[in-house]
């Protein structure tokens, strides 16, 4: 079971770091912002694990504080103008 | 014992599988609306079944309770962030102006 | 074998992402991966075995950096559009000058690391005398023992920094109509539809995981930093959402949570000197109440400087709506 | 290898990273950034540290680098917002004193 998990977490690490091509790429801002909700999900998830396969509960805390601020973020880039999307390539 | 092993075993696996679903579509799919509709969609299926799996291994009902807590909570949170990000660029484009909701 | 595969991933990851950070050509983007690696530092910090760290990176790096960053790219936006960056100027330093400094830090740290690593391991230690001394503390999370009790001196000097920051930045805010970011896009000044619901769910359920770190924290991983960071990051939404407004003048409350964790630390401190044998030691017996006490007020007084300094402003009122 | 080594190792590839950053960027909030990257690294430094005995968990490095974290972000919310009125004085977002 161990091996499941830490298996897992590797492989949504991988998921995470393949998605990153997104935030280099864009276009717009709103696809990286996308990208990086997306990867609060995964981290979610890997901290999850990580909890069961290190025998450390308090991951779990973690995982909670970020599920909990995970629309912080989203809030706070809403709040930006969008003149900016001209500075986009 | 080993049943609930099996069952878990294959939850994590097709918690897997929609992670990976999640990326493929940031990656390919060709607009803002449609990544936005194949991540929210597959990336919390994705956390529901990792979830669902500790659960069945979870040595107590608080474990199990939390669990379900973080799945609920980051429901929640995909589904305003994708409203306000959905929102943001629908505007950034100019669509809904003229017709206030 | 496999968990080697996870910590090369996730170094590759951390070190592919610093250098985007520093050398990437679109500013939002470098924004963007900051927030994305304050997402594998806290995963870094659980891998590690640093629970209590990746707890303050998850409230600090989702809740409060993500939206520092975000506003401040907003305020130091051009108003001509010239590329998004400003017309930066190119940089004055020589690049083989900037990677030959580069290089020498970077082997100075990693030698430093390396050089330690390879030392025989002293046979006392701070931390084992923490851990071995972990009963007289009267808390059982070495850390949260080590920061209010052991090495209190560290947390009271802590606070102090956080006011001053706060103070410096009353100095050199502007006026309240630029601080903090501003209404929601212009075709619509109304609020997204969901905003309200998420609050009202949110504003609870923060509160009390702010509670619950700093109940916990003396046991198992948590605290006053983390719960304080979680508070303040419920602060952070609320002042992006317009539940909050800022004002000029702070407020007899606020002055008494800005200056309260401070006063009573060090008052808690100095009376104890009196009874124990040392200015900042606890009576005996009595060590496990008054880090609880200490905390609560040291979670406030962590939380308020830190949305204060986001609003930018001397106060935050409600709103009435 | 131990995992304390080897984080070490990456400690000091981040920091050289934050400095070169540091050095060769010329906008304010990227500057910040990079001072950001390099309190990572002696934060992650610290920490691989800590893991180095193979019996426990050193708890002092790991209540330095907790102050630590709650230092950086205040420091860096002050910068923020003294690059904000730099800004909003100048109409610039890089130090005029970095011309040639």
């Amino acid at each position: 079971m161990q091996m499941l998990y830490l298996g897992l977490a590797v492989f949504l690490l991988l998921n995470l770091l393949a998605g990153l091509w997104r935030v280099h790429r864009g276009p717009t801002a709103a696809d990286r912002m996308l990208a990086a909700l997306l990867f609060g999900t995964t981290t979610v998830a890997v901290l999850l694990l990580l909890a069961e396969a290190m025998g450390l509960p308090a991951l779990r805390d973690v995982a909670l504080l970020f599920v909990v601020l995970a629309a912080v973020i989203a809030v706070a880039f809403t709040r930006v103008p969008r003149r900016f999307e001209k500075g986009e390539e | 014992m080993a049943l609930l092993d099996a069952l878990s075993a294959g939850l994590l696996l097709l918690g897997g599988l929609f992670f990976l679903t999640g990326t493929v579509g940031l990656l390919r799919f060709p607009g803002v609306f449609d990544r936005l509709h194949a991540l929210t969609k597959a990336d919390n299926l994705g956390l529901g079944c990792v979830v669902a799996a500790l659960i069945l291994q979870a040595e107590t009902g608080w474990v199990a309770a939390k669990l379900v807590l973080i799945w609920m909570l980051a429901l929640i949170a995909a589904t305003v962030s994708a409203h306000l990000i959905a929102r943001f660029s629908l505007r950034a484009r100019g669509g809904a102006r003229r017709t206030p909701p | 074998m496999i968990d080697w595969t996870f910590d090369l991933l996730l170094a590759g990851g951390l070190l592919g992402l610093a250098w985007q950070i520093v050398a990437s050509r679109i500013l939002f983007r470098s924004v963007v991966l900051f927030i994305v690696f304050g997402l594998l530092m806290a995963v870094t910090w659980a891998r590690l075995a640093a629970p209590d760290l990746a707890l303050a990176e998850a409230a600090i790096g989702a809740g409060i950096t993500g939206a520092l960053l975000l506003s401040a790219y907003r305020a130091l936006l051009p108003d001509r559009d010239d590329g998004g960056e400003g017309g930066s100027p190119p940089p004055a330093v020589p690049p083989w000058a900037a990677v030959g400094v580069a290089v020498l830090v970077g082997v100075l740290i990693a030698g430093i690391g390396w050089a330690v690593v390879g030392l025989e391991p002293p046979e006392q230690t701070a931390g084992r005398l923490a851990l071995a001394k972990l009963e007289a503390s009267g808390v059982e999370n070495p850390v949260t023992a080590v920061l209010l009790n052991f090495r209190s001196i560290d947390t009271l000097s802590e606070v102090v920094v956080l006011f001053v920051a706060f103070l410096a930045a009353r100095v050199v805010a502007q006026d309240l109509v630029h601080a903090g970011p501003g209404d929601w896009l212009r075709a619509s000044r109304r609020e997204p539809l969901l905003v309200q619901p998420l609050i009202a769910f949110i504003a609870p359920m923060t509160v009390l995981a702010a509670g619950y770190l700093l109940w916990a924290g003396a046991s198992q991983p948590g605290g006053a930093f983390q719960a304080g960071a979680v508070l303040a990051a419920l602060g952070v939404l609320l002042r992006l959402t317009g539940r909050l407004r800022p004002t000029e003048e702070t407020s007899l409350p606020e002055r008494l949570v800005l200056v309260g964790g401070l006063v009573l630390f060090s008052a808690i401190g100095l009376a104890s000197a009196g009874v124990a044998s040392a200015v900042l030691e606890y009576p005996p017996g009595w060590a496990y109440e008054l880090i609880l006490l200490i905390e609560t007020a040291l979670t406030l007084a962590i939380a308020l400087p830190l949305v204060l300094l986001f609003s930018g402003s001397g106060g935050l009122r409600g709103e009435v709506r | 290898m131990t995992q304390a080594a080897f984080y070490s190792l990456i400690a000091g590839a981040l920091a050289g990273i934050g400095i070169y950053g540091l050095i060769t960027q010329r906008h304010l909030l990227r500057r910040i950034l990079a001072v950001n990257v390099l309190g990572n690294s002696v934060f992650l430094l610290l920490v691989a540290l800590a893991r180095r005995h193979p019996d426990y968990v050193d708890p002092v490095p790991h209540a330095m680098v907790l102050t630590g974290i709650v230092i950086a972000v205040s420091a860096t919310a002050f910068a923020l917002v003294l690059a904000r009125r730099y800004y909003a004085e100048t109409g610039l977002n890089h130090l005029p004193e970095d011309e040639e």
